[in-house]
Parts: C-alpha cells; structure tokens; sequence
C-alpha cells in the first residue's frame, strides 16, 4: 500500500473518533487493539523500508494550498523512521500499563489523538504541515496532565503548554522568513523542507533564522535554561502522561536540529558549535547535581532525561556520521529507558501513593521481580555496554570528541554523575533493612505491569547487543545529510570540517 | 504695514481674551471674554479679505452661540465661585506648552508643498460673497443640505431636551428641596 | 509683512490655549467655552490658507466648521441641562459612572 | 577450534542465566551445581586451547557478528585467543572454578545461593569478554561487565544498613558497592577518552589495526593515549587515587573477594597495560611513571596492612601491593615477568582469602584478628594452606612468589631505577612481616577468641579440597617459569636482563634476606604477645589504621560538598532563579494588565489628558520623522 504514511498518522485519530462510540468497560481493550494495530503497521513499514537508499521513502504528495506552496507532503527516511517506531511501541506499552480508571474513554482517545501528532511530526516534510503537528501535540498533552495529574495540576499543564507554545511561535515566524527567502530566491514559494534544503542563505540570515529555530527547539528538549518546565510537567503528570512525554516529545526538539537547523543553516550551525556545546554540557552536569539533590524519585529520572538530551543535543552537533548517527541512536535508547523508568516509578506509585525515596528501604526484599527490571533499567540509563544506553552515549561522545576534546571530557562526566544519581535512588530505595512497616507486604509486579515491562527491558538489551539493523538505516541517511551539509556550506570552515570528516570516512 | 499692525494687535487681543477665558474664575467673565475673543477672529476673517466669513462669524458665533450660552448660563447656579480642583497643574501645562511648541516647528519649518494648486480659483473681480455663493451652491450643495438638516435637528433636540419642566425655576429653589422632588 | 506662517503659529497657540482650557477645567461649561476655542483656532488657520493658496475651500470648510460647532452647542448645552437637573452640578467628576 | 573458544566464553553465561532463573527462589542446591560443572567446562576448554595454541603456535582469532557499525567506526563481537589472552583466560577459570565450588559450602546457609550463583558466573563471562575481545570496545565492554558484577556482589547482602564509619569503615555493603562502581566510573572516563584518542588517530578499534599504525602517530598523542588507558587501569585495579573502594569491597562475600578482588578483576588494569604492550614499549616515561606509582602504591598499600586489625582488609591491601609489583614490571617494559606475577599472585592470594573465608565462617563472621588465636589446633588444614599462601606471598624459595617477585626486583635493579628497587624491597620486607603477623595472630598464640565465646570448626570437606589445588599451585607454579617465558614471549617482547652470575645471585640473596628476616621478626614478636598497646597512642599508628584518612579527606572534600553544591544548585538556582524568572515574566504580563486598567477609568478630564498625550507622541513622530528632512 503505498500511503502507508497517512494510514499511519491518522488511524489512531480516526480510531480515536470512533472510541466516544465504544462502551466504557471495553474501552481499554479497543485502545490496546488500536495501538497494536498501529505498531504492526509501522512494522511493516521498517520491513518495508529500503535501508540502502538513504533519501526519502513512501513520500506522499497532495497540494493543500498550491499558491502559498502549502502542501500535503509526507515522507520518511533513515533519521524518523525509528522514531516512528518509537512513539508507536511507547504509546502501545503505555497503555498496556495504563492503571488510572477516573474517566478511562477521554484519556484513551486523548492519547490516540497524542499518537497521531506524534507520527504526524516524524513524518511531515512540509515545515507548515510540521508545525501543525508540533503544536498540536501540546493540546492532549495539556489534557493528560491538566485532568489526571496530582495536585498541582493546572499550573504544570499551563506552563507547559503556554512555554512550549511561545517557543514554537518564533519558530514559526522563522519558517515564514524562509519561506519568504526562499521565495525571493526562486521566485515560487514553498514550505517543503525538501526545497528548503536546497536553497543557499547568505550567512548572518544563517545565524537569525537558526536562533529563531534554536529557541523552539531548545524549549521543547528542554535545553538548560528554558528547562523548568519539565520538573512540573513531570511531577504532576499521571505514569502514562510522562512516559510519552519523556520518551517523545522530548525528542521532536533534537529530531527538529536534524531536520531543520544542520541541512538548512549548515554554516550557521557549525559556527554555533561552541555556544551550544557549553550549553548542553551546563545541561548535562547541572541537571546531573539536581538531580542527585532530589528527594522525589520521578523528579530524579525527569532531571536525568533531560541530562541525557543534553548528551543527545552534543552528538547532533558533532558534525560526523558517528556523531549525529549516536544522537539518533540515543534518542531511541533514552525514548525505551526513561519511558521504561517512569512506568516502574507509576508502579510503585500505585502501590504506595507516594513517590518519595525516604518512604522506600529494602524493596528488593519485597518485590524482588521489580526490582530487577528497575536494576536492568539502571543499568541501561546509566549506558553499561551490552544495553541501549551505550551504544547512543559512546558515538555522541566519540563523535564529538573530533570537535571538541576538552568539551567531550567534561560531558563524559555524564556517565559519572548519571551514575552517581541513579546509584543513590537505587541504594536508597532498594537497599537496606525494611525499614517502613507500610513496605512489608507490597505485592510484586502483576502481569499487566509485567507485559508492559518485558518488552521494553527486551528491547533495551536487544538494540544494545545487536543494534546494527536500526544503525544501518541510520547511517545512510546521516551520510547523505552532511554530503547535503557539505555542498551546501558557504563559509570556509564549515566547508573544512566537513570536508575534514567526509575525507576519513572515505579513507576507510 | 497697516496690516501687520492689525494683524499684531489683534492676535495679542485675541490671545488675552482666550487666555482670561481659561484661567478666570467666574464664568460669567470667562463667557464674556469669549465674546470678545470671537470678535476679535472676525477681525482676522476681514484682514484675509474672506468678509462673509468675518460677517457670518459675527452673527453665528457671537451671536447666536454666546447667547445661546447665556441663556444656558442661566439655568446653573454660576453665582458660586466655581471651584477648581485642578488635579495637576504641571502636567496641562507641560503637556500643551509641549504641543505648542511641536506645532509651531512644524508650521515654522518650511513645508511648502508645491502641488497644492487651487480647486476653486478666487477670482480677482467678482466679490468674496459672490463667489463663496457660486461655488456653495455648485460644488458643496450636498454638504451644505445635510448642514441645514443638522441644523434643525440640533434646534428640534435643544428644545425638547431644555423644556422638561421648563416651570419651575431651578436657581431659586434650594438644593434639598430638588432632591426630594427627585427621589418622588 | 505677515505670512502663511504667522496666522499658522497664530492659529496653533489659539489651538493651545484651548487645549489648556479643556485639560484645566472641571467645570463643563467651561469646558464647551474651550472647545469653542479650539475650533476658532482651526477657523483662522483655514482662512488663512484659503487667502494664501487662493483657493476658496478653506472658507467653505470654515463655514461648515461653523455650522457644526453651533449644532454641538445646541445639543450640548441641551445635555447639559438635563445632566445639571438629575444630578445638580455639572462638576466633571461627578460623571465617573463609566469608569473600566 | 573455535567451539572450544565459544566453549569457554558461553558456558558461564549460560550458567548465570540459568542460575538467574532461580533468582528470588529459596536455595536450590543444583543450581550450584550446574554452575560449577560449566564452570569446570569452561576451565577445560581453556585449558585445551592453552595446550592447542602451545602445542601449534598459532592464534584463533573469530568474529562472531558486528556490533557498531556506523560511519568510520565498525566494532564487531571479535576474539582472539593467542598466548596473553589463553593465560588469562586459564589464571581466571581455574581460580573461578575452584571458588565456585568452594562457595558451594561457603553460600550453603544463605538464602541469596542462587543469586550468588548468577552473578559469579555473570562475572566470568565478562572477564572472559574482557580477556578474549580483539578490539578495545570488546575489552570496554568486559570492563564495565566486571564493574556491575562487582557492584551486585560486593552489595550482595543488601539487607544491612548503613552504619557510622566507625563501627564499620565501609558503612555497608551497599555503600560500598556503590563506592566501587562510582570510582570504576571514574577511572572509566579516563579510558573512554583513550578510546576515543585511539580511534580518531588510528582509525580503528582493533588491536592488530591499532597497533600496526601506532609507530606512524608522533609522540605526544601515543603518550596521551598511553596516560588514558593508564587511567583506566588505575580504577580498575585500584592503584592510588582510585584504591579506597576496594578495602571497602570486603564487605561482599568472602569468595567474591577471593575471586574478584584478588585474582581476576583488580589485575584487568595490569592485563590492559600487557595487552597494549607495543603502545607502551613506545613511550617508556609514561612506564617509568607507572612503575614509580606502583613502586609507591606497593609500599603504601603494604604499610596500612602492618597495623590492620581486619583479616580481610589485610589481605586486600597486600592485593594492592602485589598490583603496585606488577604494574612495576609492566611499566618497566617486562610485560611476560608481569603476566607471570600476576598469574602466580591469583593462585595464592585466592588460596589466603578462602582460607580467611574458612576462618570466617569458623569465628561466624567475626573479622578482628585480635580475637582469634591458636586456631591451628581446630583448624589444622586451613593453617596448613594459609601458611603456603603467605610463604608464597613472602616469596620464599620453592612457593611461586619467589620466582616472580624477585624477578621484578631484579628488572628494577637491572633497569637501574635503584630507589624503585630499593621500594619494592622494603615492600618484600613488610609483606612478610604482616603476612606472618596475620598467621601467628589467627592459628598461633593463645586461644583469644574463647574469651568471646566463639567454637570454630574446620570447613566442609569440599571447601577444603576447592583449596587444595590452588595450594598445589602455589608452590609448583614457579617451576614452570621457563616454558612460561618462552611460550608467552612468543607474543610478548622478551626482556633481557644484563646483569649476570654474581649479581643475580647476590640479589636473590638479599630479597630472601629481607623476606625471612621479616617472618622471623614477626613470628618472635608475636610469640612474645605483640607489640606493647604504647604503640597504639603513636600518630604513625594512628595514620596508618585511617588508610592515611584518605577515605575522610575524599568524603569531606568530593562527597559531601558535591551534595551540598547539588542542594544548592537545586534549591537555590534551580527553584528561585531560573524559574522565578520564567514565572517573573508571567507575572509581568499579568501585572501591567492589571496597572494598564487604571487608563479606562471614567473620569473625563484624565481621557482628555491622555488624549493629549496621544497627540503629543503624533507630533513627536511628525517632527521626527518628517518628510522634509
């Protein structure tokens, strides 16, 4: 079939739709169904996709508004099509775990709707059509937190919708201005990211437009200082409303880097190395030592994602295949691991209402099952080799490392502190006596939570002892993005360090 | 020459006049002051030779407006002082002296702008009259229709708005009297 | 000799005095004598135009200058009336009634 | 051949995850026992291809499938078995096997057996990964393989609590155990880096590609990379900076340090020097400086063994200064005399820390030697083997110390780097003192412990015969010396001593010298009842039993303040200043809403006012920006 892509993105919705219709006790099976369906079809297509050719596969083409160069215009290549994937198996595990039964049908239909948005980011190749889809997955989120969050709510739910939204404006006020170069420069406007990566910017255009992108992105990742956000959001937002936060939504920011910022401002983003790398490696140590702080075990693996991003936004910036390569790779990984580590926190959650470490003391007595899974998924977040944290952390840092050595030693630090905070939550939770009598007969994982968690603890070993079949794609599709890069560099050094990488990749 | 001396005496008469309408007291001098200000101005109308206007503002403005003005005078109680709680001296005056100022760069600055070329040439001969007759009556007789019409609406609105309860005599009955017919 | 700009300037402190008059005041009478001002003003400097550029539209527009502001005085003075019985003082600040 | 490789590699993970299966269950004795018997299969295979690859001369070198392979970089599952890596993999097996079977008496009462079982053999596994990889990535991932298993073992009895660093210096267990993952973090960037440093300089990660094009790269980078790698090795074998965790790795089971922080994991940092021998033989300052740290982690490590009073702590410092001996010879460029030591150092230091299980278990768990004494009458056969392992430690004639110390001594004083000699040989000198200070405490003197109310036993038969070979090997393995040298020199660069006849034999004559003069010291201080407690109040005692307070200083000065920063940078920073600021610019909009209302308020004369305002701005704007200019 050969609009497998709209079949993807707007399934869920439709299905969402019909889901009013659906009786409320078997609503949680039709929205297990739905979301199963939708991650077969998005198998399909990573069986279907030619790993090969690295440009854009099942793309789809439909004119919206010709004269404004507004167009229906879908495809998928080596970068977003594991993050599809992504967002299909995270939505379909999430709501297998899904425990909340205040008002069931409007958070299932809220998420199959969050589900479109999310493949509809992944896929959209028309900056307008993008953007739609950008803020569009602000509106459930808004929802999932907004009604089903704790007690704090409202404000978590309001600030990140109206901080994320505010970002996204000048992002938009940018993709206008591009659209208005690149009519200047052709004569016919359009907002197809295909066009716009070949159009050529004189250089200080570069840097304004990749400040005006930057500042969407950086607010959606969360980058260091626009990242307040994210604890709140966390904090109040129910298991599932986190889980695809963390494993998604965070990532549309540095999957945006990719497919907007490096093609479309090649010089601006090589001379914006430095600042970004200091920020993301104050991103990377600061949240670190926060986190460590920490009394709330959620608010610890919310601050560690966003230390993760920061690793992420360093390999994108790194400039070679191994770098941008293992910021994609740990997009996956970080989407698996934090989405695995907030559905056990939404577990223990259940049981014990509250979230705070000191309440916890020996639960590896009690719940010796979840404490393992808990253990491999420590492991996997704290990037122990043979998991999925490894692979991604080890390119970004390598890749990154050829741009700026000292800098790479400093974000190394990353797997220290990461490991230091995790470690922690881990002792303080887990270790020791048997302290809190409330702890004494805590029931192990059910099998709901079991299915939900086998999968990911499965895929998180999986893709870190045979990741080749989801770096293969990968990397033809990063080659082709710095050969795009390359030609299109204007600046002396930027061509350089392009050249420089395209050189040794040749060499070998 | 004459004319400049004219024109000098004037507007500093006119000047005065309006400067004692501002800042005098009692109404009644402020009304006056007024009266003479609009004769003054009609004066200017005669020195730029537009003499109908000069004559239609001595009829109109001073005379119908300022009694229509001391007939409305009558009905308030303007025998009390009129008390002024002017809230901040300093901010009118800096914000009009500022105007004034702006203005005058403005017209003392030279904007001559060339393309203004007359639509309704004067004619040197025929009188002012006349010719402010011709073009009323040719190029402005809609607008001038829609004046009249005005006119009589304003005239039919003064009188059915003035002559509620035209009786009794509001000045000479005592305030707290009012206020009980009022709350009837 | 006097030029365009001299009954100009003339024409903008007549306009300022009265704008003097409008701030200055609470007294809504009064308030009328000052916008009776301001459209005098406008008068002499249309005039004034209409002498230098030869061009009778200024005193056409003086005209009907004159013929609104005395309308206005009518209505206005009608209003006033009516506000000075229902309330009994045609103090400006008693008229706060429509404050935001 | 490649089925004995995949043999000896698999087999215990398949034991781990078969074990695995049995996590949470109460003691399931079979588990034990398939565990040990793939143990034992393993063992076998590796020894038949130590006896393949010496009989036929050749390495077996496999790729299993690839891993990463992205852009430049392609890192498959690759190994290799030649010479270096066959020893290790015999040194490891042989001490796990024979640990495995003695934990089955040792765990027999512990309800965690099987779990145990999981983890040992996962600990294997990866140090077989780590020992047979023919690329770094591969040892990296054997690294921090070893480095987990390190942590769930040494926190293997979860359920004690932390306690004050008096009563217990390690606090507890799982204090430790996050210790020693922390600083193996740690030293694990430094590696990291090497890595790094090795793949964009040469292109590739795998040690035959790495190390033909290492002579092309000019100095300064090969030392980079040569002081990187030692970082890593330095955590992992917990030379100076990075050595507090493992004396606070005692708190795991006794087998576990027997077999992890005595024989196989502390000398994977010794194994990475030896395995990257043609970097390090390029850049001999960088081996000079490892040398000297050895020399002074071998006399500091030796020195807070003379005044502990923690039968495992001991042994575990003498761990650190036979690690500080081999690091000497690896530094000094002889690779195989290293290799040598390490090997014969596995056999008996595992041979001391079961016999100290077997004492542990007797005085059940009791670890303060002053309370134990004249066990030698209720345990004869552990005395017998703890008396082999320390004549060994000491170096004495026929036990395998002998052979491989000296021969370090010798390169230090053939190399002519006499202080670094004359180190090590106060370091012979104190190792044999505290190791017989140990014995004449624990099995000679008077019977202390009856005071307590302690009844030891001798241990279970099969622990005992688990010990035996290892004692066996203890004492015949310096006889093989020889065809050790020349089987591993076929690989390794062989090291060529200059000083002849006289001088060796004089200088063999001195190091036994200085080893029986310190077991004859110690036994006739100890006889006489120890060291008069004046010796106590001494600050050098003082010193000497804090470990030099470093422990202390690390957590008064890296610990704590980087929790107290982290508080701040939470509460101060995080809270009141970046999101005070976002919420600050919320309110702002807010606020001016609120003071812009005051604009509509009805009064007449005020609108006027503004009005005027508004004309001003216009007039402004005109002037300004009037045509004319």
């Amino acid at each position: 079939m050969h609009n497998i892509l709209s079949l993807l993105v707007f399934f869920p919705a439709l299905a969402g739709v019909l889901g009013f219709v659906v009786r409320k006790d078997s609503i949680r099976a039709y929205g297990i169904a739905v979301t199963a369906i939708e991650f077969i079809l998005s198998l399909w297509l990573w069986f279907n996709f030619d790993t090969t050719n690295g440009g854009m596969q099942f793309v789809e083409f439909l004119p919206l508004i010709p004269q404004y160069g507004i167009n229906y215009y879908l495809g998928v290549d080596g970068i977003s099509l594991f993050l599809v994937l992504l967002s299909t198996f995270i939505t379909l595990v999430g709501l297998i775990s899904l425990t909340i039964k205040k008002n069931l049908k409007n958070l299932i239909i809220s998420l199959l709707f969050l589900e479109m948005t999310l493949v509809g980011v992944f896929v959209a190749l028309d900056a307008v059509l993008f953007y739609i889809f950008w803020e569009l997955s602000l509106v459930p989120m808004l929802y999932i937190i907004g009604y089903w969050g704790g007690d704090l709510r409202i404000y978590a739910s309001i600030k990140f919708f109206l901080y994320t939204f505010a970002g996204s404006m000048i992002m938009f006020v940018g993709m206008l201005y591009v659209a208005y170069m690149y009519y200047t420069a052709t004569g016919t406007i359009s907002f197809a990211i295909t066009d716009w990566h070949r159009l050529i910017l004189p250089y200080d255009t570069q840097i304004w437009l990749f400040l005006a992108f930057f500042i969407g992105f950086a607010i959606k990742i969360p980058m260091f200082p626009f990242h307040t956000w994210l604890p709140y959001a966390h904090g109040q937002a129910p298991t599932i409303g986190s889980v695809i936060l963390a494993a998604v939504l965070l990532k549309m920011g540095t999957y945006g880097f990719i497919r907007f910022s490096l093609p479309i401002f090649p010089d601006a983003s090589i001379a914006m190395i430095t600042p970004i790398a200091i920020l993301s490696l104050i991103m990377i140590i600061y949240t670190a030592m926060v986190a460590y702080a920490q009394e709330d075990m959620k608010q610890v693996i919310a601050y560690s994602s966003i230390s993760h991003m920061g690793v992420i936004v360093i390999g994108t910036f790194a400039m070679n295949v191994e770098g941008i390569a293992g910021s994609i790779f740990l997009m996956i990984s970080h989407g698996i691991v934090s989405g695995a580590l907030f559905m056990l926190v939404g577990n223990i959650y259940d049981r014990r209402h509250t979230k705070l470490m000191k309440e916890f003391g020996g639960l590896a007595s009690v719940m010796p099952k979840y404490a393992t899974i808990f253990g491999i998924m420590l492991m996997a977040a704290v990037g122990l080799p043979l998991t999925i944290g490894f692979v991604g952390e080890f390119l970004s840092l390598l890749g990154f490392y050829k741009v700026n050595p000292w800098l790479t030693f400093l974000a190394g630090s990353s797997i220290i502190l990461g490991a230091a905070y995790m470690l922690r939550l881990y002792k303080k939770s887990f270790f020791g006596p048997l302290t809190n009598e409330k702890n004494k007969n805590l029931k192990d994982l059910n099998a709901k939570e079991l299915t939900s968690l086998i999968p990911l603890v499965l895929v998180a070993i999986w893709l870190g002892v045979y990741p080749k079949p989801v770096l293969k794609p990968i990397n033809k599709s990063v080659t082709n993005l710095l050969q795009l890069m390359e030609k299109k560099s204007i600046t002396k050094e930027a061509k350089d360090l392009l050249k420089e990488n395209r050189v040794k990749l040749e060499a070998k | 020459m004459i004319e400049a001396i004219a024109f000098y005496t004037f507007a500093i008469l006119t000047i005065a006049m309006f400067v004692i309408v501002v800042m005098s007291r009692n109404a009644l001098y402020s009304m006056s002051a007024l009266a003479a200000g609009m004769i003054f101005i009609s004066g200017f109308f005669f020195l730029l030779d537009a003499d109908f206007l000069g004559v239609v503002q001595i009829i109109v403005y001073t005379g119908a407006v300022m009694a229509l003005y001391a007939f409305a005078m009558m009905f308030f109680d303007t025998t009390k002082e009129v008390k002024e709680k002017n809230s901040s001296n300093y901010k009118v005056f800096l914000l009009s002296g500022l105007s004034a100022i702006l203005l005058i760069i403005i017209f003392v600055s030279p904007i001559i702008s060339q393309k203004v070329q007359a639509l309704y040439p004067m004619k040197e001969n025929i009188g002012n009259t006349q010719s402010i007759g011709i073009v009323l009556f040719t190029k402005y007789l809609v607008p001038f229709e829609v004046a009249a019409i005005m006119l009589l609406v304003a005239m039919i609105s003064g009188i059915v708005m003035a002559s509620k309860r035209m009786d009794e005599s509001l000045t000479l009955k005592v305030d707290e009297e009012i206020q009980k017919e009022e709350v009837k | 000799m006097i030029t365009l700009t001299h009954y100009l300037v003339l024409s903008a402190i007549l306009f300022c005095i009265g704008l003097v008059g409008v701030l200055r005041r609470k007294n809504l009478l009064m308030l009328f004598f000052s916008t009776e001002i301001l459209l005098n003003a406008v008068n002499v400097g249309f005039a004034a135009i209409s002498k230098y550029y030869m061009d009778l539209t200024g005193q056409m527009f003086a005209f009907f200058i004159i013929a609104i502001a005395a309308s206005e005085v009518a209505v206005g003075l009608g209003l006033l009336i009516i506000w000075y019985k229902r309330v009994g003082s045609i103090d400006l600040d008693t008229m706060q009634s429509m404050n935001g | 051949m490649e089925k004995y490789l995949y043999l000896a590699l698999f087999s215990p993970l398949v034991g781990s995850l078969f074990a695995s299966l049995f996590g949470a269950k109460p003691k399931k004795l079979f588990v034990g026992l398939v565990a040990s018997t793939l143990l034992f299969v393993s063992l076998f295979s590796s020894i038949y291809l130590l006896c393949y690859v010496a009989s036929s001369d050749n390495i077996i070198h496999v790729k299993l499938f690839d891993w990463i392979k992205v852009g430049g970089i392609n890192i498959p599952f690759g190994f290799i078995v030649d010479p270096v890596s066959v020893i290790m993999m015999v040194t490891v097996t042989t001490v796990s096997a024979f640990v495995h079977v003695y934990s089955l008496g040792y765990m027999k009462h512990d309800e965690g057996f099987n779990r145990f079982f999981s983890y040992l053999s996962a600990f294997v596994f990866s140090m077989m990964v780590l020992v047979m990889s023919d690329n770094f990535a591969g040892l990296f991932i054997g690294w921090e393989g070893v480095g987990l298993c390190s942590w769930l073992l040494i926190g293997f009895w979860y359920k004690k609590e932390d306690v004050a660093r008096e009563i217990n210096p390690s606090i507890s267990p799982s204090w430790a155990a996050n210790e020693a993952f922390i600083m193996n973090r740690i030293a694990d960037l430094g590696m990291l880096i090497g890595l790094f440093l090795i793949y964009w300089n040469t292109g590739s990660l795998q040690y035959d590609k790495v190390f033909e094009n290492i002579s092309t790269l000019n100095i300064t980078i090969v030392t980079l990379i040569g002081i990187f790698l030692f970082i890593g090795a330095m955590g992992k074998s917990a030379q100076f900076p990075f050595h507090t965790w493992l004396a606070d790795a005692m708190e795991g089971p006794t087998p576990v340090s027997a077999l992890i922080h005595a024989a196989t994991m502390v000398t994977a940092g010794v194994f990475l020097i030896i395995r990257s021998y043609p970097l390090y033989s390029q850049i001999p300052d960088v081996g000079f400086f490892i040398a000297t740290l050895g020399a002074f982690v071998a006399v500091f490590a030796a020195s807070m063994a003379l005044v502990n009073q923690d039968l495992k702590r001991i042994i575990a410092y003498s761990t650190l200064s036979q690690l500080g001996y081999m690091f000497v010879a690896a530094g000094l460029g002889a690779y195989w005399i290293a290799l040598f030591h390490l090997m014969t150092h596995a056999f008996f230091k595992s041979l001391l820390f079961l016999g100290a299980g077997n004492v542990m278990h007797a005085m059940d768990d009791e670890l303060n030697i002053f309370k134990m004494g004249g066990l030698r009458k209720t345990m004869k056969w552990t005395a017998i083997m703890m008396i082999i392992g320390s004549l060994a430690l000491a170096g004495i004639y026929p036990f395998a110390g002998f052979f491989s110390k000296d021969k370090i001594l010798a390169v230090a004083f053939d190399s002519n780097h006499y202080i670094l000699w004359f180190m090590l040989w106060v370091g012979a000198g104190m190792t044999a003192f505290y190791s017989f200070r140990l014995i004449m405490l624990v099995f000679f003197g008077d019977e202390r412990y009856k005071k307590y109310g302690f009844h030891p036993h001798e241990a279970y038969w099969y622990m005992l015969l688990a010990m035996a070979p290892l004692a066996i090997l203890a004492i015949i393995a310096g006889f093989f010396e020889e065809s050790f040298e020349h089987f591993v020199t076929y690989l390794l660069p062989e090291y060529h001593f200059n000083i002849e006849g006289i001088k060796e034999v004089g200088l063999i004559g001195i190091t036994t010298l200085i080893a029986l003069s310190g077991i004859v010291f110690a036994i006739y201080k100890y006889s006489k009842g120890g060291f008069n407690p004046k010796w106590k109040e001494n600050f050098l005692y003082k010193l000497l039993l804090n470990q030099y307070y470093i422990p202390i200083i690390y957590e008064k000065c890296i610990t704590k303040p980087y929790a107290k920063l982290s508080k701040i940078a939470w509460k101060e920073f995080d809270v009141r200043i970046i999101d005070a600021t976002v919420d600050f610019i919320a309110k702002i909009i807010y606020i001016s809403g609120f003071k812009g209302r005051v604009v509509q308020s009805g009064n007449l004369s005020k609108m006027l006012g503004w009005m005027v305002i508004g004309l001003v701005i216009l007039l402004l704007l005109v002037v300004l920006y009037s045509p004319v200019r």
